[in-house]
């Protein structure tokens, strides 16, 4: 078991080296920022010497390297364009895409866990062929789309919630929304698999044979088993969601990591990309593994996929 | 269980439904020069940003209104089921034919090749796909063919991912030995024998891609990187019309409509698909 | 057009309802910005949503009065001792925030500090032709120039003052986050993409700030700072679209403040690549742009038509060069001449720019005859092709210039120049006008040599002004403001009635 | 005439932790032309390994296997693949022998189509000859595995394997996945075949009455060893090795006399881990009749009378029992 985790831990750390390499060459190939940095009458001259001075003469490989090595020293390096250490915008960052992404978890768990048993509870019958078309309308809205859509209606027309902005709980609603209904279908699926294969089982024929009423066994006995591996889906989602803030940070202006890495990708401040991408990977990855040790220790059965 | 034999009249009744819807969607697409009133690219600067049902002085009638520079927005809602439609279709078959070979041939021959592309699609899959995506797209520029490749390239990975454990399950299983038995070579076994074995997962994977797809399409051009000015997409008008949400609604509504409609049709065919193909996985 | 659906009359009703009453002292104004400030270092960015922040933290050596006059500000005098030395007075009275004096030491490092290529400064090449600078009183700072250089002082409207003690006791990294300078207004709160808390320096020598707090909101979307200027969460609206400026004219409660401004949009037409390396292609293109309907319909009368590549804001600027007629007719029989009817020209464009006159010229430039594919890439992109090989520059691209400086040199010598990155264009008469016009002090001279460099451009056609741009705030009624011509965001020239 | 001859056999697999599984230790034995011998053992005894070894589908540690004289162990691909065209297998789990995307047609005309021995019209034919030979018929060439019962997709697997008229056919369980009213027809049908094909048979099983019913001659096998072998009369009239006996006494007699008279001899234990077999004879720890000389000699498969047994005591078997 410790050798096949830290196989595991081992593979994750060459899957998080992929991605920085990765993201290293696609940003560099796409030009570097010095254009962007310079007043527009600024010369050739003036602008050869401050590509110098930020390094981005040298070969892409040399730069590569460097940058390599600052990693291993822990040291993210300095925003091209904010002047401060990546470190601290990011960390100024995270707070919010985590209450986002809290947010958006609350919003899937209330809505699609309560979705999805009523839909293994109520199987084949209307119920249910009216839940599917809704929980499948969460993902299928676009993001951007309906996050406008819920700006105009409660922000504009109501003037219910505030229109944007981070602060209080009110701002909070409706990005978690926008960004929870694809995590609300994806626990309603998988609610609704868990319960049916909990439904199945001979414990609940047995427990009401016994005499127990239906409702009290699925409360008792059907909800709580069929919670364990939407556990560990939830811990899949949080790198989902984490993933999927990009775009509702944009629309909403919320001042998560995602809005980050959009304004960074169009400022091509290099470290700063890098750096969101690391984290959100670096999520990704541990979530995923994470989820992977709890699914073993609940079932010892399950043997850790190399 | 089903057979390849059994053909489209053999599926069930809500599938057909749901792919004749999908086909009147192609249909518009493919007929768009037909059925679209004007030419969607033709503006009339007086006449911008008028609501639905507008009748100019001459007399013509725009039906959902025109966009932020004088266009007739049916027609470019029309227009715009072509770019949503074929970029969906040939992103998802380039990301197809690209990932499914890889994952197939790791699966089947495993060893360090088949670590290096697994660790490969490891870190492709665990980095936000928009973000790949618009990077990618600031690399090879925007544009119909570019948007195409960028999609494909940084989609891949979940084929080859879900073409890789398909493949280890199937090669353990006795009638591949029976085949190699039977004398059949490596490229006939993967062929005959893996290929249509992992098939029915992987449709039901680009069933949900092509959803992903066309929301993607939709969302890069909205962020003003997909399909390039004038031509029409769902996502650039929803982008132009952005700006006007709280005076032209229509410019954001019809397409979007269009859109929702659309990716909510090829989820629930994926969903059916997976219940069909497989009832016990129903819902994975 | 004013059909209107009850969506709209609820739109507009809103803001009646939920308009907060108010006091007649106004104790925070709330700005809404399109994007947060990338640094408060005001020798770091050259982008205008900083400085529309830090100006109010900071004092400039001198700056510009309502009528776009260079006027002392820290500096109280200057003279010229020759073409390449200036020495500057200082004011004596100015305090910095924390309590320490602004002296000839401080204005020296700062100076020093921002043309130090190992500093990294964007701002460099604005200052560049400084040589050296040196102390040479108690309240004299003297300047050495490399070669002389007409646009200096309007260049040092930039240049702002940071406490050297204090920036050398702290670094530079904490002085970006905690900048301390002498200007009307202090640093209180900085959240990053969200919000910019500035309080009043009561203690400001040039008179008591207007308003006791002043929030700067980073707010990225067009819809959502009009729909927070209607709902009462904004009082003003930095960036406001043409199109969402005539939607608020009927708004009792919020009012357009515009000027126009030294920004200059234009075309520009590649003369090195292509079927527009052909001067007739060029003139017909130019002929073929109906600059009215564009100023009309798209920008809602929001800007003015320029005969040249150049706004009357700046110094330089000619009336008496004509602009080539709006005339399709002529644009044709051109392009017939040339053998370039159904021509295909690439337009290359980013995010940045505006889409619908992008589209609109296409439109314009199809009517006579060419063929316009529109290849939009993002800025980071465009600039990098632009500013590469002619053959990548695209024959045609959208430009909304300004230098910050006022000046003709800003403008026409970085976009024509044949030594500018930018230029896609080679004239040695025209580079011989600019480079004349650039280190002559002798206003008179300058502006002759500009009226000769106009002609040729128009002759040329290398590219062609199209208007000249608005800024345009949306702020609500109380606010009474004058915006100037160079965009300064001076909340200490703002009263609240 | 010796069709296979498999000498010392060694199959040892690799294990992560801990020394190798000895699945198969030093096996031997022969099969004539148009023989059927059984190999019977408890599962996890390496039989079936043996059966694959013999195959090709897994490569043996040591020892020989030769098909009239050709020697499989250590051949690649290409050899492997000739040789085959002489001999197939029938599996266990039909469901699983049968790829559910391929038609049963198809899935026996494939060793035709493979080798290029026949095509189209051809193939048909020779398809619907091979459904008529066991027992099926030329209208099910068309349908898909999951539309036949268990014991009809058996026989699509037996036609599969006969389709090249094999001189061996390996048969590993073959009646261990059907239902018991399915199984004495599917053996009837190997008895069949072997008549009319004229095939030798590797008979694999568990079931000790199967290969009663199968077989010419019998091998027996314990912890990947042979422990007895001899003519099928032979054997269950007179068994020889302990562990034989054991075998034959679980085994119901359908007359109840013949049961009484039979010698009682249970297995006790568990059946020890193959990849740590115990010292010596590697059945001292469940064998009632062990003496120290079993625990420290294992014993060597030598003639006795009419069969090859591996046991010390196998003299004295029959008199104690």
């Amino acid at each position: 078991m410790l050798r096949l985790v830290a196989l595991r831990i081992g593979q994750a750390a060459v899957s998080i080296w992929g991605v920085l390499t990765i993201i290293f060459f696609i940003l560099h190939l796409s030009g570097d920022p010095t254009l962007l940095l310079v007043p527009p009458d600024a010369s050739r001259h003036q602008i050869a010497l401050l590509r110098h001075e930020l390094g981005f003469d040298r070969p892409l490989l040399v730069q590569y390297l460097a940058y390599l090595g600052r990693l291993l020293r822990l040291d993210l390096g300095q925003s091209l364009v904010q002047r401060l250490p990546v470190a601290r915008i990011l960390a100024s960052r995270i707070p919010y895409t985590v209450e986002l992404t809290f947010g958006a978890l609350v919003v899937a768990t209330a809505i699609g866990l309560p979705t999805g048993a009523a839909m293994a509870l109520w199987r084949g019958r209307w119920v249910e062929r009216v839940l599917v078309p809704i929980v499948l309308a969460g993902q299928s809205l676009p993001t951007f789309w309906s996050g406008i859509l819920l700006i105009l209606l409660f922000g504009v027309v109501l003037g219910w919630l505030p229109t944007s902005g981070a602060q209080g709980f009110s701002a909070l609603i409706m990005p978690s929304v926008a960004l929870g209904a694809l995590t609300m279908a994806t626990f309603a699926r998988m609610m609704r698999i868990a319960m049916l294969d909990e439904l199945s089982r001979d414990y609940v024929t047995a427990a009401r044979a016994r005499g127990l009423s239906f409702v009290a066994v699925v409360l008792r006995h059907v909800l709580r088993n069929a919670a364990i591996p939407i556990i560990t889906i939830a811990a899949l989602e949080i790198g989902n969601l984490m993933a999927g803030a990009v775009i509702v940070e944009t629309v909403f202006a919320w001042p998560g990591i995602g809005q980050l890495a959009m304004q960074s990708i169009a400022d091509r401040d290099f470290l700063v990309v890098q750096a969101v991408v690391l984290f959100v990977s670096v999520v990704y990855v541990l979530s995923s593994l994470l989820a992977d040790l709890a699914y073993a220790v609940i079932d010892p059965r399950i043997r850790l996929t190399p | 269980m089903s057979g390849a034999t059994g053909g489209v009249l053999r599926l069930p009744r809500s599938i057909r439904a749901l792919a004749a819807i999908l086909g009147a969607y192609a249909a518009v697409a493919i007929l768009a020069p037909w059925l679209a009133p004007h030419n969607p690219l033709h503006q009339v600067l007086l006449l911008r940003l008028r609501p639905p049902l507008y009748r100019s002085p001459s007399g013509t009638i725009y039906w959902l209104g025109t966009d932020d520079v004088g266009r007739d927005l049916l027609s470019r809602v029309i227009f715009g089921a072509r770019a949503s439609l074929s970029v969906a279709i040939l992103s998802v078959s380039v990301s197809l034919l690209a990932g499914t070979p890889l994952g197939l041939l790791a699966g089947w021959f495993r060893g360090w090749p088949a670590m290096i592309i697994m660790r490969i699609v490891d870190s492709m899959l665990s980095i936000p796909a928009i973000l790949l995506a618009v990077l990618t797209v600031a690399v090879l520029g925007p544009g119909f063919f570019d948007l195409i490749l960028v999609l494909g390239l940084t989609r891949w990975p979940r084929y080859t991912r879900l073409a890789y454990a398909q493949t280890l399950q199937i090669a353990t299983r006795p009638f591949i030995r029976a085949a190699e038995l039977a004398g059949a070579r490596t490229g006939r076994i993967l062929r005959r024998h893996v290929l249509p074995n992992i098939a029915g997962p992987l449709l039901v994977l680009a069933t949900t891609e092509f959803g992903l797809m066309i929301l993607f399409e939709a969302g890069l051009s909205f962020l003003g990187l997909g399909i390039q000015p004038p031509y029409p997409s769902w996502g650039s008008i929803m982008s132009d019309g952005r700006q006007y949400v709280g005076r032209a609604w229509w410019m954001t509504v019809f397409p979007g409509v269009c859109l929702f409609g659309l990716v909510l049709t090829v989820n629930l065919l994926g969903d059916r698909l997976r219940d069909h193909l497989d009832p016990r996985s129903a819902y994975r | 057009m004013r059909r209107r659906l009850p969506l709209l009359v609820a739109l507009l009703t809103v803001p009646l309802l939920t308009q907060p009453a108010r006091a007649a002292g106004k104790t925070t104004l709330t700005v809404d910005l399109a994007n947060d400030a990338a640094t408060l270092d005001p020798q770091l960015q050259w982008d205008t949503d900083s400085y529309t922040v830090y100006r109010n933290i900071f004092d400039n050596l001198v700056t510009r009065d309502v009528t776009g006059k260079i006027v002392p500000q820290v500096a109280a005098a200057w003279h010229y001792v020759n073409p390449t030395t200036i020495v500057f007075t200082l004011r004596r009275d100015i305090r910095f925030q924390n309590g320490t004096s602004l002296t000839a030491a401080d204005v020296v490092f700062s100076i020093r500090r921002i043309t130090n290529p190992s500093f990294r400064s964007p701002q460099l090449s604005q200052f560049d032709t400084i040589r050296s600078v040196d102390i040479t009183g108690p309240d004299q700072v003297t300047l050495h120039l490399k070669t002389p250089y007409a646009p200096l002082l309007a260049q040092l409207v930039k240049l702002s003052i940071v406490p050297k003690a204090y920036v050398e006791k702290v670094g530079n990294t904490q002085f970006n986050e905690h900048p301390i300078g002498s200007g009307p207004y202090r640093l209180e709160k900085w959240q990053h993409g969200v919000e910019i808390v500035l309080a009043a320096n009561g203690a400001y020598w040039g008179g008591k700030p207007p308003f006791p707090a002043v929030i700067f909101r980073d707010v990225p979307s067009d819809a959502t700072r009009l729909a927070d200027l209607r709902t009462g969460r904004a009082d003003i609206d930095h960036q406001m679209t043409p199109d969402d400026a005539k939607a608020i004219a009927r708004d009792p409660a919020l009012k357009v403040l515009s000027t126009p401004t030294e920004r200059v949009g234009y075309l520009f037409i590649n003369a090195a690549y292509g079927p527009t390396k052909n001067v007739l292609v060029r003139r017909a293109i130019a002929m073929a742009i109906d600059r009215n309907a564009i100023i009309q319909a798209l920008l809602q009368g929001y800007a003015k038509p320029v005969n040249i590549l150049l706004t009357p804001a700046s110094f330089g600027y000619v009336s008496d060069v004509p602009a080539w007629p709006f005339d399709p007719k002529a644009a044709r029989a051109l392009l017939e001449k040339a053998h370039a009817v159904g021509a295909h020209l690439t337009f290359l464009t980013s995010p940045s720019y505006n889409r619908q006159i992008t589209e609109a010229i296409q439109q314009m430039l199809d009517n006579v005859g060419l063929k316009v594919a529109i290849d939009q890439v993002d800025q980071p992109t465009f600039l990098r092709r632009r500013e590469g090989p002619a053959a990548h520059a695209g024959n045609l691209a959208q430009g909304l210039w300004s230098c910050a400086c006022q000046d003709a040199d800003g403008t026409i010598w970085p976009l024509f120049h044949s030594g500018s990155i930018w230029s896609k264009y080679s004239n040695p008469a025209f580079d011989k006008l600019v480079d004349a016009a650039r280190t002559s002090l002798d206003p008179k001279q300058r502006l002759a040599d500009y009226h000769a460099a106009f002609e040729i451009l128009h002759r040329d056609v290398p590219g062609i002004g199209l208007y000249q741009a608005y800024a345009i705030y949306g702020a609500r009624k109380q606010l009474q403001w004058m915006p100037t011509p160079n965009e300064a965001f001076f909340v200490m020239s703002m009263r609240w009635k | 005439m010796t069709l296979l001859a498999v000498t010392d056999l060694t199959v040892h697999f690799p294990s992560r932790r801990g020394p190798p599984v000895r699945a198969v230790d030093g096996v031997s034995f022969t099969i004539a032309a148009h023989e059927t011998l059984g190999l019977v053992g408890e599962s996890g005894c390496g039989k079936t390994t043996v059966a694959n070894a013999v195959l090709g589908l897994v490569q043996p540690t040591a020892g020989s296997i030769r098909l009239n004289g050709e020697e499989l162990a250590g051949a690649n691909r290409a050899r492997l693949r000739t040789l085959r065209r002489r001999m197939q297998m029938v599996f266990q789990d039909p469901a699983g022998a049968l790829n559910p995307r391929l038609t049963i047609g198809g899935a026996i005309a494939e060793p035709l189509v493979t080798r290029g021995l026949a095509r189209g019209a051809t193939a048909r034919a020779r398809v619907a000859e091979l459904l008529n030979a066991v027992g099926l018929r030329p209208d099910h060439a068309p349908l898909f595995p999951h539309q036949l019962s268990g014991g009809q997709r058996q026989r699509a697997v037996i036609a599969r394997a006969i389709a090249l008229t094999p001189a061996l056919l390996v048969c590993d369980e073959p009646t261990s996945a059907l239902d018991v009213s399915v199984r004495a027809q599917i053996l009837n049908l190997f008895l069949d075949l072997q008549r009319t094909q004229g095939m030798a048979l590797l008979f694999v099983s568990h079931d000790i009455t199967v290969v009663r019913h199968v077989s010419d001659r019998v091998a027996v096998m314990y912890l990947g060893r042979l422990v007895e072998v001899a003519a099928r009369d032979t054997l269950f009239a007179a068994p020889r090795h302990p562990y034989t006996r054991a075998l034959l006494a679980a085994v119901p007699e359908p007359d109840p006399a013949a049961q009484r008279g039979r010698p009682r001899l249970r297995l006790a234990g568990e059946i020890p881990s193959p990849a740590a077999p115990p010292p010596g004879c590697t059945f001292h720890t469940r064998c009632p009749l062990a003496i120290p000389r079993c625990r420290a000699e294992p014993p060597a498969l030598r003639a006795l009378g009419g069969t090859f047994v591996a046991c010390h005591r196998a003299e004295e078997g029959q008199k104690d029992a």
